[in-house]
């Protein structure tokens, strides 16, 4: 019987996957309803995922097996039912407490670990000796390294109008950007076309058998 | 106590986690422990919130037969009978209320909230995605265009990228002679993803994450406070 | 109304019909055309293959089904390498839906890899949520962000994890990487403040986001990027699965985009188009 | 007293080191910049490969006992296993064969474990919050003191003016799209502040605004903000409320439905400031075939190619912010943005003088900056 349901199950993916599609023909009811099954599916998964995983063992277990080594527990816990509180309208305000938690711990944490990886190291890196290096590639990689990152930095400065040599500075900037979206438009390309790769050996191999999934 | 008291509570854990960044000794250490291991759990009753929100949010459409309605049951019932599975019969590793459901297990070959997952999310999931290769292309035939200089810029660079980053790259350029390596395509986005993209991406980075940084200060001393909704 | 003029106007369903059957037909005809390997997917091979006999890593999956085409094939191709070393795997998932591409990945290598026992070579510790915050508690206390692995069994009573109390015990982490939070927390935690060596395979989308991590620092020691890494992390450990089989048609749909993006401009310049919008 | 506990310790000392009578140098020290709990070991060991190596830790210097066994190659381990601040512990390690005899062993070591009040390494990182910080602050605090900040103007709003005459001239309409995401999200709060410029603009020369939403919380927020324009401009009687309206919280229903609104209408000018992910550059192919001049705005990284390639004019980035806070002229935005010009320029004196003292040989700024 398993095998049979198993057999069920790719035929049921290839009509969700053509019920998708049929988007490309143009909007329909049968994509409405495939996209409605998929915003439901996936949130009621968050949801079990976040009790089984999350929930049950960090707070319930810890609470009703050792209560006592865990009495500080009780204080996320009510701030987490202090978030649920967001949904009824007249006490909503009492989630501002938990929002305030989750959003402080955020930015402190984030403005240091962001100054330091983002920021300093990227700054420390692009300090370097251009005249140095085992080959000319290397040398002239530098040498764009360096002027690529400060011209750039230029061009996202406000305090000064993009005005004469400071504005040629920025204009260097701009090409140097361009060049860096061009390569995220190349891998996002890549991207897309490999979920497209992935779909289409599923449709081929799992389901037709012409190709070896 | 409704505005007030919350913004005390932002200053003083950002301020906290901030200093135990730098002051390695106790009790920093231990306070921000705590307060992570808080926010871990606090962060799952967040996406509890974020679900039944859109359950309210569904039913309210429902209820007010606004447009396309109908299909909001559709997202409903979905969303009802992926949590009752989930509740009753647990998931993979874990046991639900009525224990592993094994007479389910033998007729579907799964669990019945894993069988769901596998054949009606993953494939819906999937598929979702994969349109955009389509929408992809049709951009790329009707949209891009190399207008000025900027965007012919991109394009060429693009176009170097997609060449040089697949097996066809090898294949175009494959029969240049050894001294003329500069040539070859893989040779060439590799140069551009090292050098030349690097240092716009580094540019975008630092400017990012100095904005980051000023965000987050400006939620941290309550100077920003969008965050907490309402009046 | 000219050819060209023509040709700008056909309907973007057979355009949609090009690229679809662009991609089947390599599919199923392969042309084989020769993979190079490129420097950040060789070094996070070499930091796979050098580590010491018995080391513990840390794998951390966090995408789920939308991108699986394009790192499922990496994690498993890191699976097989890591049982192949003989290291201790730790699993874990930033996003929910990670749990469930890891038993799968997992349930994948186990026809090669029979012996490998639960709990004692490998371990599923399941969801957290968190991101950022997260990754920095597991630096100082991971036992008590997982308290248990997926099944709920106490972490004191898995073997596996009886030499581990934080991030700084794995030799290094690999972090499988479809968005935030992902990779670049990975980095700006386990690497920038706890010292722990971090790679990865990501999304082709993020790849020039992290790009400037794989400097001398070595904030990111190597990264596989999309299909195309995956594809060379699998010819470097000699185990072709789908990312080699889908190279072909990967290069046969760059073709055709660059072709449409070609004619496309080609009909901007001769039908005049470019002329009717000044700013 | 003391001067027998001294010696006691020596004598200890000399003697374990006798019957130990080992070679290999072994060395305790306490693991820096942090809270106490762990210790520094590293050894030199020179011969034949052991199979592993063990271990031993004592907190008395008599009942060792094994606390983890490690691979041969290594040279060093940082002990973290149950170290409590400001207690002595005693370590010696056992080189063993695969049979578990012992090879060879080191002499007995000790080390005090200590907590440190100041992260050392992170000096720079201390620094540079500081400047940030207080640049920042003093930028605000002037700000709201009625100071005048300059910011340059971002080339692409000047399109925006020209953009509105232009649809009053052919009679179309203009489309703003202010992205998917909610309230919560910076880049739709910036859209949103360059709609109340645009909104404006539109109420002065009559033309017509269309503002489709995918989140209720935006729908009334954009209300709010187009009719507030239009009572500025003085005629509140010319807002139409219909001209804001929701369309669905779905990524790609909501395309169809603006898609749709753009085929029918045919915009002479688009507007797409906010956060986007996929559906921008469908949002982008379409206004682009209907002949509209288009002008984009986000931070999203990898949208950014899309707009540029498909749109007359982006915003690329932080450009987004500056604009809002350009034309919101809010103390707290300016400031702030203020602030991040001082990093911003911080910075690139940094990499000067790094670089020149680097090509000098000098390499104080790199050690410094490395933070290790």
């Amino acid at each position: 019987m398993a095998l049979t349901m198993e057999r069920l199950g790719v035929w049921i993916g290839v009509a969700l996957t053509f019920a998708i599609y049929s988007f490309l023909y143009k909007d329909n009811p049968v994509y409405k309803i495939a996209e409605q099954i998929f915003v439901g599916i996936s949130a009621g998964y968050w949801f079990i995922y976040t009790i089984f995983n999350i929930l049950k063992p960090n707070l319930y277990t810890p609470l009703t097996s050792d209560f006592g080594n865990n009495t500080l527990l009780v204080l996320p816990a009510i701030l987490g039912i202090f978030m649920l509180c967001r949904l009824v309208p007249k006490i909503n305000w009492v989630s501002r407490y938990a929002i305030s938690v989750v959003v402080g711990t955020t930015a402190g944490l984030a403005l240091i670990r962001t100054l330091q990886s983002d920021v300093i190291t990227q700054m420390s890196e692009t300090i370097m000796n251009p005249f140095s290096g085992p080959n000319t590639a290397v040398i002239l990689g530098k040498w764009i390294l360096i002027i690529g990152t400060t011209t750039g930095i230029i061009y996202f400065f406000f305090s000064k109008k993009h005005t004469g040599a400071f504005g040629a500075t920025a204009k260097v900037g701009v090409v140097f950007l361009m060049i860096s979206f061009g390569a995220a438009f190349g891998y996002t390309v890549m991207a897309r076309i490999s979920l497209l790769i992935g779909r289409l050996q599923y449709l081929l191999g799992e389901w037709l058998g012409i190709i070896q999934p | 106590m409704k505005r007030q008291f919350p913004l005390v509570i932002t200053f003083f854990v950002g301020m906290l986690v901030i200093v135990s960044q730098f002051i390695p000794h106790q009790p920093f250490g231990h306070l921000s422990d705590t307060l992570e291991s808080w926010f871990l759990i606090i962060s799952g009753f967040a996406i509890l919130l974020g679900q039944l929100n859109l359950l309210k949010v569904n039913i309210i459409k429902i209820h007010r037969k606004s447009r396309n309605w109908q299909y909001y049951i559709v997202c409903v019932v979905s969303f009802v009978v992926m949590i009752t599975i989930g509740i009753l019969w647990g998931t993979q590793d874990q046991p639900g209320l009525l224990g592993q459901g094994s007479a389910l297990v033998s007729f579907f070959g799964r669990k019945p909230f894993d069988y769901i997952f596998k054949y009606f999310f993953e494939n819906l999931s999937a598929t979702m995605f994969s349109l955009l290769a389509f929408f992809m292309a049709s951009a790329s035939y009707r949209a891009f265009r190399a207008r000025n200089l900027e965007s012919s810029l991109l394009l060429i660079s693009a176009v170097l990228v997609m060449l040089g980053r697949t097996t066809i790259g090898t294949w175009l350029t494959g029969w240049i002679p050894e001294n003329l390596t500069y040539l070859h395509l893989p040779q060439i986005a590799d140069f551009i993803m090292k050098y030349l993209q690097k240092t716009g991406q580094r540019a975008i980075m630092i400017c990012a994450g100095l904005g980051i940084v000023g965000s987050s200060l400006r939620i941290i001393l309550g100077i920003e406070r969008s965050y907490l909704g309402g009046k | 109304m000219s050819f060209f003029e023509k040709l700008m106007k056909i309907d973007r369903r057979i355009i949609f019909l090009l690229i679809f059957v662009g991609v089947a037909i390599p599919l199923i005809v392969a042309l084989n055309f020769e993979l190079e390997i490129t420097q950040p997917v060789r070094k996070v091979h070499g930091l796979v293959e050098d580590a010491d006999d018995g080391a513990y890593i840390l794998l951390s999956f966090d995408y789920g089904p939308s991108t699986k085409p394009e790192i499922q094939p990496m994690a498993i191709a890191i699976l097989k390498h890591a049982f192949e070393r003989d290291y201790k795997v730790v699993c874990s998932a930033l996003w929910p839906m990670g749990v469930l591409m890891c038993s799968e990945a997992i349930e994948s290598v186990k026809e090669e890899y029979p012996n490998i026992e639960y709990g004692v070579d490998y371990v599923n510790l399941g969801y957290k949520a968190g991101g950022l915050v997260t990754i920095n508690h597991m630096g100082k206390n991971m036992r008590e962000t997982f308290p248990t692995d997926a099944a709920n069994n106490p972490i004191s009573e898995i073997s596996i994890m009886d030499n581990i109390k934080n991030l700084t015990n794995f030799d290094f982490i690999v972090g499988f990487s479809s968005g935030s939070p992902g990779l670049k927390e990975w980095v700006q935690v386990a690497h920038d403040a706890y010292g722990v060596p971090v790679a990865g395979g990501s999304t082709a989308v993020q790849v020039p986001s992290l790009s400037p991590y794989l400097n001398r620092e070595n904030q990111l020691v190597g990264l596989l990027g999309g299909l195309k890494g995956a594809a060379e992390y699998e010819k470097l450990i000699a185990s072709p699965g789908t990312a080699v089989k889908g190279m072909d048609a990967q290069s046969i749909a760059h073709l055709l985009i660059i072709i449409f993006i070609t004619i496309g401009n080609i009909g901007y310049f001769v039908t005049g188009k470019y002329k009717q919008k000044r700013l | 007293m003391k001067k027998i506990f001294v010696f006691c310790v020596l004598l200890f000392l000399f003697g374990s080191s006798v019957w130990a009578s080992s070679d290999i140098p072994l060395t305790a020290q306490d693991h820096p910049d942090d809270d106490g709990s762990a210790i520094d070991l590293s050894w030199k060991y020179e011969g034949e490969l052991p199979f592993s190596i063990w271990i031993e830790r004592s907190e008395n210097g008599k009942d060792f006992k094994l606390i983890s066994k490690i691979a041969p190659a290594k040279t060093y381990i940082t002990d973290g296993k149950n170290i409590k601040p400001g207690n002595q512990y005693y370590y010696r390690l056992k080189f063993v064969d695969a049979q578990s005899n012992i090879m060879a062993s080191t002499d007995i070591v000790k080390a005090k474990s200590e907590a440190q009040w100041f992260n050392s390494r992170r000096t720079p990182l201390l620094v540079m919050v500081i400047i940030l910080s207080s640049a920042i602050l003093y930028f605000i605090l002037s700000a709201r003191k009625g100071k005048h900040l300059f910011i340059r103007k971002i080339a692409g709003l000047d399109t925006i003016e020209e953009a509105v005459g232009r649809a009053t001239e052919l009679g179309k309409p203009l489309l703003f799209v202010p992205g998917i995401m909610d309230l919560d999200n910076i880049q739709t709060l910036a859209g949103l502040n360059i709609l109340s410029h645009l909104a404006k603009k539109v109420a002065k020369y009559d033309s017509t605004l269309y503002v489709p939403v995918s989140k209720s919380m935006v729908l009334s927020t954009a209300k709010e903000i187009v009719k507030e324009a239009y009572l500025k401009v003085g005629r509140p009687d010319a807002f139409d409320s219909d001209s804001v309206f929701y369309l669905t919280d779905d990524q790609f229903g909501y395309v169809a439905g603006v898609d749709g609104i753009i085929v029918r209408e045919k915009p002479a000018a688009t507007f797409y400031l906010g956060a986007f992910y996929a559906e921008s550059l469908i949002l982008a192919e379409t206004g682009f075939e209907s002949g509209a001049i288009q002008i984009a705005g986000t931070a999203m990284p990898s949208q950014i190619p899309f707009f540029v390639a498909a749109c007359d004019y982006t915003l690329i980035g932080e450009e987004l912010f500056a604009a809002s806070a350009y034309l919101s002229d809010q103390p707290n935005q300016l400031g702030c943005l203020k602030g991040q010009d001082v990093g911003k320029a911080l910075i690139l004196i940094t990499i000067f003088v790094g670089i020149i003292l680097d090509i000098l040989g000098i390499n104080i700024i790199t050690n410094f900056l490395q933070m290790k």
